[in-house]
């Protein structure tokens, strides 16, 4: 096979993070390849490189055999190269049709020619059976799945020759994961390429022909999907086999209630949840993307107001409190979203980790005493083994995994006993993953009550003592973890 | 308290704001008296020309005399935007060796060489009086006021509604408590509203001040009334003198801002030399009617020369 | 459609209760609804109006200008400069929108390449332009022999036949246009999509930093033929006209339904806010109240317009 | 560290820069650069200076208040009307400093219930504070009998041991206090969390509504105090003073490395963004200069302000 885009020595660092360090890779003409790696891996950036969003540092690209340097994402479309991104980006005020078509307007002298834009539109939805999106219909208006058929269809509006599918099954549900698939072997008979990424094996296995796993910014293995079995893939994309990973602690559980949830509600996301958290024990949930498991977390710490349910920390059922209120209780959070709602970026360390209880550092009338803030982050940075220059570095100049730490850090510094822990290893790389498993371990074994949202299932396996699933805002009974596995995990998950 | 006497004296003139006509004249009458000094000998005079930076926030000008207090220049003209707050700074000022002399608009304050002034009350009455023989002592009348707290057109104001009240009772006031704001805009568009309301049966108009005359000028052509009704305006610029010919305006209460200027700049410079001074100098008000246009006499203070003293004005 | 026509008429509904409370009010209420009041209150609105079709651009857009006082200011002295030195009063209009134009066009310049946000930009850009105004003028006014461009906002036009002001007219016309270019072309659309996701247009291959400085510069020649129909008005070009006209004309597009935070407004919004702010003014002064109690109501209605969108919005969003 | 110096030297190295250009232009450099110049700028810079403390928690918090010159302008006339009808002055500045954080109040309650943003709010409480004003005042302005308040900004004071007018030792406490706060405090550390990061100060467990609420009272507080302050220039209650003062201000804060994004700026570097400001206008004029050359100074130097702290962000992001 003639490959139709191929890059050799691809090379991108963002100030101090080496996001990509020598990437080799091609595809062919009519072929699905899948694109491999942890999280952090640089699989986002490569995709970035190739539709023209980011430029190399170095490395060499080649598209049907022409030099191919895009320096902005028009170019990129021109010569046929087209992203479907992972973060969703629509443009909520414009209806369905003008986003499908943005940037390929079908125009008669700067006129929108509404007729066939609108006969356009429907042709490219048809693509992807789904009557209820209306070719008129605003962006704003329609729920997760349907906008990412829509960005999957914008993506075919510009008669792309390559299509770079980044999780575009994030927020798709069974039957459109049917249908998507259907679609790109559709695409694909039709001699299109598409570099498909996601963190699902199964899927990958089911769609991609070829494959190339990404570790640390490299492409470190490169072939046929037939080929390798998982637990190859796995090793290749970890570098080491996972059992290291995780702490070998022995937990004594102590059988008392830290956190009681009653048929929990908080619609549009989560519909009904119940569980009961132990002191001393992990307890994980596991869910598809978009299953609601971020919205349960939420409404634990007090940032969402559930609309029924209980839940009972200490003394305290109010059916809605207030995140002050459960951080007074000792309840920590860990967000998912470290850039939007984990961190203040612009502040120093030590303000980031005493955000929550700067009274530990102040004398009275709320002043700080500076030196003892200090004093404190740097212990607890020194515990997680935070890389930094000092406690009044700001936190926007730590790498992802060491920002990571750093709000782990603050929940230390809380002394919080029950511990939220959403996503706790998101983008984070493998050594400050151990570290973090570690610190989680620790803190169970004193006793902590330790909730974790996790859609890496090693993960999950490695650390918990109970298992919940999350299938559309409804959460399974829990089990204890050797009661599960994976597939007993996906099947649940998918609401088989 | 004695500055050590250079041989230059520099005289800061503070006007309310720069754009309009009649601060136009004011700085050519200023600066007829630099030459003429300069012309006759003895110290050099230099005048300084500056207003606020916002034409009607007494703040800014507050910080305009207070500048030149600091540059230590000889002597300050000023035309205060409010009768009051320019007290302290003016009080400062001579606290400073600073003297100011004060023209068109009082000041509550004795600090002052002397004050320079038209007799503005009388302004007033020469307008109602013009207006009440016009209407033959009966009809509708509005008054639109220029701005709250400015000094000299409220003493017009009051003036024109009291001889109007004293002599002829048989006409009615139907509005005098709308303000015109100090723009052109403001005063067109509150003219416009006014004349909406009460148009219908009104007779005769006043109003204190150039903007306010133009701007209800303006309205009373742009909506088909000029010359329906009796309007007497003050002050004096091309635009109204042009009204006057055309019969859309009777009567314009003319001061004599050049001559202010320039009185005022004689007489802070005579009081420097220590020269006697009066303390309060009227630069007098005329009614000048559509008849008396040609007049010679009357040519010198409706058109004043001011492109002889200001190049480009 | 039901929702987007709910939005629609919210600001059209705030102008019929204004016209109607105070038709009530008055006690002459024919002269109040007569169409010699709507003529003065239509030739009042143009200034507004027509700043507000080029701000409704720029808000769209995810921008802001605050300039826009400054730049009436700044064109009306020019063209009554133009005029004065004996241009045709024609050139003197093209050159005001000229102006305007590149006043627009730096603001987006700047902007874009030195990547500060329009905020500041324009509000540097306030002082750069009311300064060079009063340069140009000799800080003073410039007054223009007759021509016909004195006639463009004449409440009773000459011809008439034309009902209206040209300058009415105009503002008509360009207002249909605009809201025609802004629905219906592609540079329209962009500008909207522009507003509401920057990274998705600029991923979706617009160029976005030219985009932006295109609708600075075409909002700008609409401020700079602002600025000729100001001189028009006041048949003289004045330096220090318009000051705070910003906060006028950004309210109008506010409460015409326009957001800061941008991808939302209509040109029909704003043209309804130019027109409910006009009568409040209008039915103010006709009821002899004082200035400051339209003040206040303007204020409270600036605040209650975008507080009843937002509850629409969030009503909306929890039906959907 | 380094950064950090060369950060908060910056607007500091812009003050130097312009009192040594305007120390060479003049030809009299000994006058301008005397004590009694230096304490005219500095008893002028008051009202600016003081408004910017307030403003800067406020933009630090990731706000913007628009009413700053509005309110400057009711409470002034509060106070006036107090001290008039035989209050004493003391309780009259209580009074006028309440009121003011009334106005902050109502600001940041109608921000955090109605969730309208903050320029919206601000704008329409600006028309609504000067339309009170007015009518309190009777649109007229409030003369005040004679008082110690009046003397608190006379430039040379009674007591000459006092050096500086009083007003000038309280914006300086004041300052010192409020940077205090900023820095030192479990309330200055939230407000810049808020500014920073919103969403994560609200997982911090902060009651981010309380919070917005309390910044905006605390600087209506200081805006209060500001009215007063100019009620005590001016000798009288203006309803129509401090018209524009809210760029002035915001310019201030701007200028002295205050981000409209929030989350950053000091009350040092407004400070001398206030006195930046206050030397270009009395350079400008000890110069002869006419104003308009201020404006346009004022406004190329706000955009470079801003564009070189940009600039110095990237580089050191760069670098890092
Ligand atoms: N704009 C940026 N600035 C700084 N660092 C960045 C930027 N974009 C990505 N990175 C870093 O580069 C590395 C690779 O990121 P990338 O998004 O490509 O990973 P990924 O493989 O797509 O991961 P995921 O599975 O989480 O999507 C990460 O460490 C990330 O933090
Ligand atoms: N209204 C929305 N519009 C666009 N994206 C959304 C919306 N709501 C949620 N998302 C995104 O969808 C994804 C999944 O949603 P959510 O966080 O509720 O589910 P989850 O089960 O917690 O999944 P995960 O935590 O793995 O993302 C998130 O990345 C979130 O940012
Ligand atoms: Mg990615
Ligand atoms: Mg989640």
């Amino acid at each position: 096979m003639a490959d139709r885009l191929s890059v050799t020595g691809i090379a991108k660092r963002f100030g101090a993070t080496i996001a990509l360090d020598g990437v080799d890779f091609a595809i062919a003409a009519g072929e699905v390849h899948a694109l491999i790696g942890e999280n952090g891996a640089g699989k986002s950036t490569l995709l970035g490189v190739l539709h023209g969003g980011t430029r190399a540092d170095r490395g060499m690209m080649q598209l049907d055999d022409s030099r191919y340097a895009p320096n902005t994402p028009h170019e990129a479309r021109r010569r046929g190269v087209v992203l479907i991104h992972q973060e969703l980006s629509l443009c909520a005020h414009l209806s369905v049709m003008e986003n499908v078509l943005l940037g390929a307007e079908l125009s008669r002298a700067g006129v929108i020619d509404r007729r066939a834009s609108h006969r356009r539109a429907e042709e490219l939805l048809s693509e992807l059976p789904h009557p209820e999106i209306q070719p008129d219909a605003l962006v704003r208006d329609l729920s997760l799945p349907a906008r990412q058929i829509v960005e999957v269809c914008r993506a075919l509006a510009s008669e792309a020759r390559v299509v770079l599918m980044d999780e575009p099954t994030s927020s798709l549900q069974g039957s459109d994961v049917e249908r998507l698939f259907a679609l790109i072997r559709r695409l694909a008979s039709k001699g299109m390429s598409i570099v498909y990424v996601s963190h699902f094996l199964e899927e990958v296995r089911r769609i991609a022909d070829r494959y190339t796993v990404l570790r640390d910014g490299r492409s470190v293995a490169t072939g046929m999907m037939d080929a390798v079995t998982n637990d190859d893939l796995i090793a290749t994309m970890v570098g080491r086999p996972p059992a290291t990973l995780f702490p070998a602690g022995v937990r004594y559980a102590i059988p008392q209630v830290a956190m009681c949830v009653e048929g929990l509600a908080c619609p549009p996301r989560l519909h009904d949840a119940t569980f009961e958290l132990r002191r001393g024990e992990i307890f994980g949930i596991a869910g598809l993307l978009g299953s609601g498991r971020t919205e349960l977390v939420r409404a634990l710490i007090g940032l969402d107001a559930p609309s029924a349910g209980m839940v009972r920390v200490g003394d305290n059922d109010e059916p809605s409190t207030s995140a002050s209120r459960r951080i007074r209780e000792g309840v920590g959070y860990l967000s998912e979203d470290r850039k939007g709602e984990g961190l203040a970026l612009a502040l120093s360390l030590a303000d980031n980790i005493c955000a929550t209880r700067p009274e530990y550092a102040h004398s009275a009338l709320g002043i700080l005493d500076l030196q003892e803030q200090s004093a404190q982050s740097s212990r607890w940075m020194s515990v997680l083994r935070v890389s930094a220059l000092g406690t009044q570095q700001a936190a926007r100049s730590l790498s992802g995994g060491n920002q990571q730490k750093v709000a782990l850090a603050r929940l230390l510094h809380q002394r919080a006993n029950i511990l939220l822990l959403d996503e706790p290893t998101r983008g984070i790389d493998i050594g400050a993953k151990a570290d973090v498993y570690e610190m989680i371990n620790l803190r169970a074994s004193a006793g902590c009550a330790v909730l974790i949202v996790s859609s890496y299932l090693p993960e999950l396996f490695g650390l918990c003592d109970r298992l919940a699933v999350m299938c559309r805002g409804t959460l399974s009974p829990a089990r204890a973890i050797d009661e599960w596995t994976p597939e007993s995990v996906m099947t649940a998950a998918i609401g088989g | 308290r004695d500055a050590p006497k250079s041989k230059a004296l520099t005289i800061a003139v503070v006007p309310k704001g720069t754009t309009h006509e009649f601060w136009k004249a004011i700085h050519a009458g200023a600066v007829q008296a630099e030459q003429e000094l300069n012309a006759l000998g003895g110290d050099s005079v230099h005048v300084i020309w500056k207003g606020p930076l916002r034409e009607d926030d007494r703040e800014q000008q507050v910080q305009v005399v207070e500048g030149f207090t600091s540059q230590h220049v000889s002597g300050i003209v000023l035309a205060p935007l409010d009768s009051k707050a320019l007290v302290r700074p003016v009080e400062e000022a001579r606290a400073a060796g600073v003297p100011v002399l004060i023209m068109d608009s009082a000041l509550e304050s004795d600090a002052m060489v002397s004050y320079v002034a038209t007799d503005n009350q009388k302004g007033g009455e020469l307008a109602a009086d013009r207006l009440g023989q016009l209407l033959n002592g009966k009809g509708n009348v509005l008054m639109l006021r220029l701005q709250e707290g400015s000094a000299s057109t409220t003493a017009r104001e009051d003036g024109f509604l009291k001889r109007l009240k004293d002599n002829y009772p048989g006409i009615r006031i139907v509005s005098s408590d709308q303000y015109a704001g100090v723009t052109r805009e403001t005063a067109k568009k509150a003219s416009e509203n006014l004349l909406n309301r009460f148009g219908a049966d009104l007779n005769g108009v006043f109003t204190p001040n150039e903007t306010s005359t133009i701007g209800m000028l303006l309205a009373l052509q742009d909506m088909g009334k000029a010359g329906k009704v009796r309007f007497v305006g003050f002050d004096a610029s091309q635009i109204m003198v042009d009204a006057m010919r055309a019969h859309q305006l009777d009567g314009i209460a003319v001061q004599n801002p050049m001559r202010m200027g320039y009185l005022g700049v004689r007489t802070l410079v005579a009081s420097l030399r220590r020269q006697p001074i009066e303390r309060r100098i009227d630069t007098g008000v005329t009614m000048v009617t559509p008849e008396m246009l040609d007049l010679p006499a009357t040519k010198d203070i409706i058109a004043p020369p001011i492109g002889k003293y200001l190049p480009g004005g | 459609m039901l929702r987007t026509w709910i939005a629609r008429l919210g600001p059209a509904l705030g102008l019929v209760i204004v016209v109607l409370v105070f038709a009530l009010l008055t006690d002459a209420p024919g002269r109040y609804l007569s169409t010699f009041n709507l003529r003065i209150v239509l030739s009042q609105t143009v200034i507004v109006a027509l700043g507000a079709i080029g701000m409704t651009m720029i808000i769209i857009s995810g921008g802001i200008d605050l300039s826009v006082g400054a730049t009436i200011a700044l064109t009306g002295v020019m063209t009554a400069l133009g005029i004065r030195s004996g241009w045709p009063p024609s050139l003197a209009l093209v050159a005001a929108v000229l102006a305007g134009g590149f006043v627009g066009v730096l603001n987006g310049m700047v902007i874009t390449t030195l990547r500060v946000v329009p905020f500041i930009v324009t509000l540097g850009m306030l002082g750069i332009a009311r300064g060079v105004a009063k340069w140009l003028a000799h800080e003073q006014t410039v007054n223009v022999p007759t021509t016909w461009m004195n006639d463009l906002l004449v409440t009773f036009p000459r011809q008439g036949w034309l009902v209206l002001p040209i300058g009415v007219w105009t503002t008509l016309a360009l207002a249909v246009f605009v809201a025609f270019v802004l629905r219906r072309t592609v540079f329209g659309r962009r500008i909207f999509a522009l507003g509401s996701n920057e990274a998705a247009a600029r991923a979706c291959g617009i160029d976005t930093n030219r985009l932006k400085v295109a609708v600075y510069a075409c909002a700008g020649c609409l401020f700079g033929l602002t600025g000729a129909m100001q001189m028009s008005r006041l048949r003289q070009g004045d330096p220090t006209v318009a000051n705070g006209a910003e906060l006028d004309i950004i309210a109008a597009v506010v409460i015409g339904g326009g957001s800061l935070n941008g991808g939302e407004g209509s040109i029909l919004g704003s043209m309804i806010g130019a027109l409910v702010m006009a009568f409040l003014r209008n039915g103010c002064q006709q009821m002899g109240w004082p200035n400051y109690i339209q003040e206040i109501i303007i204020g409270v209605i600036i605040v209650a317009a975008v507080a009843l969108d937002r509850a629409r919005a969030s009503w909306a969003t929890s039906h959907a």
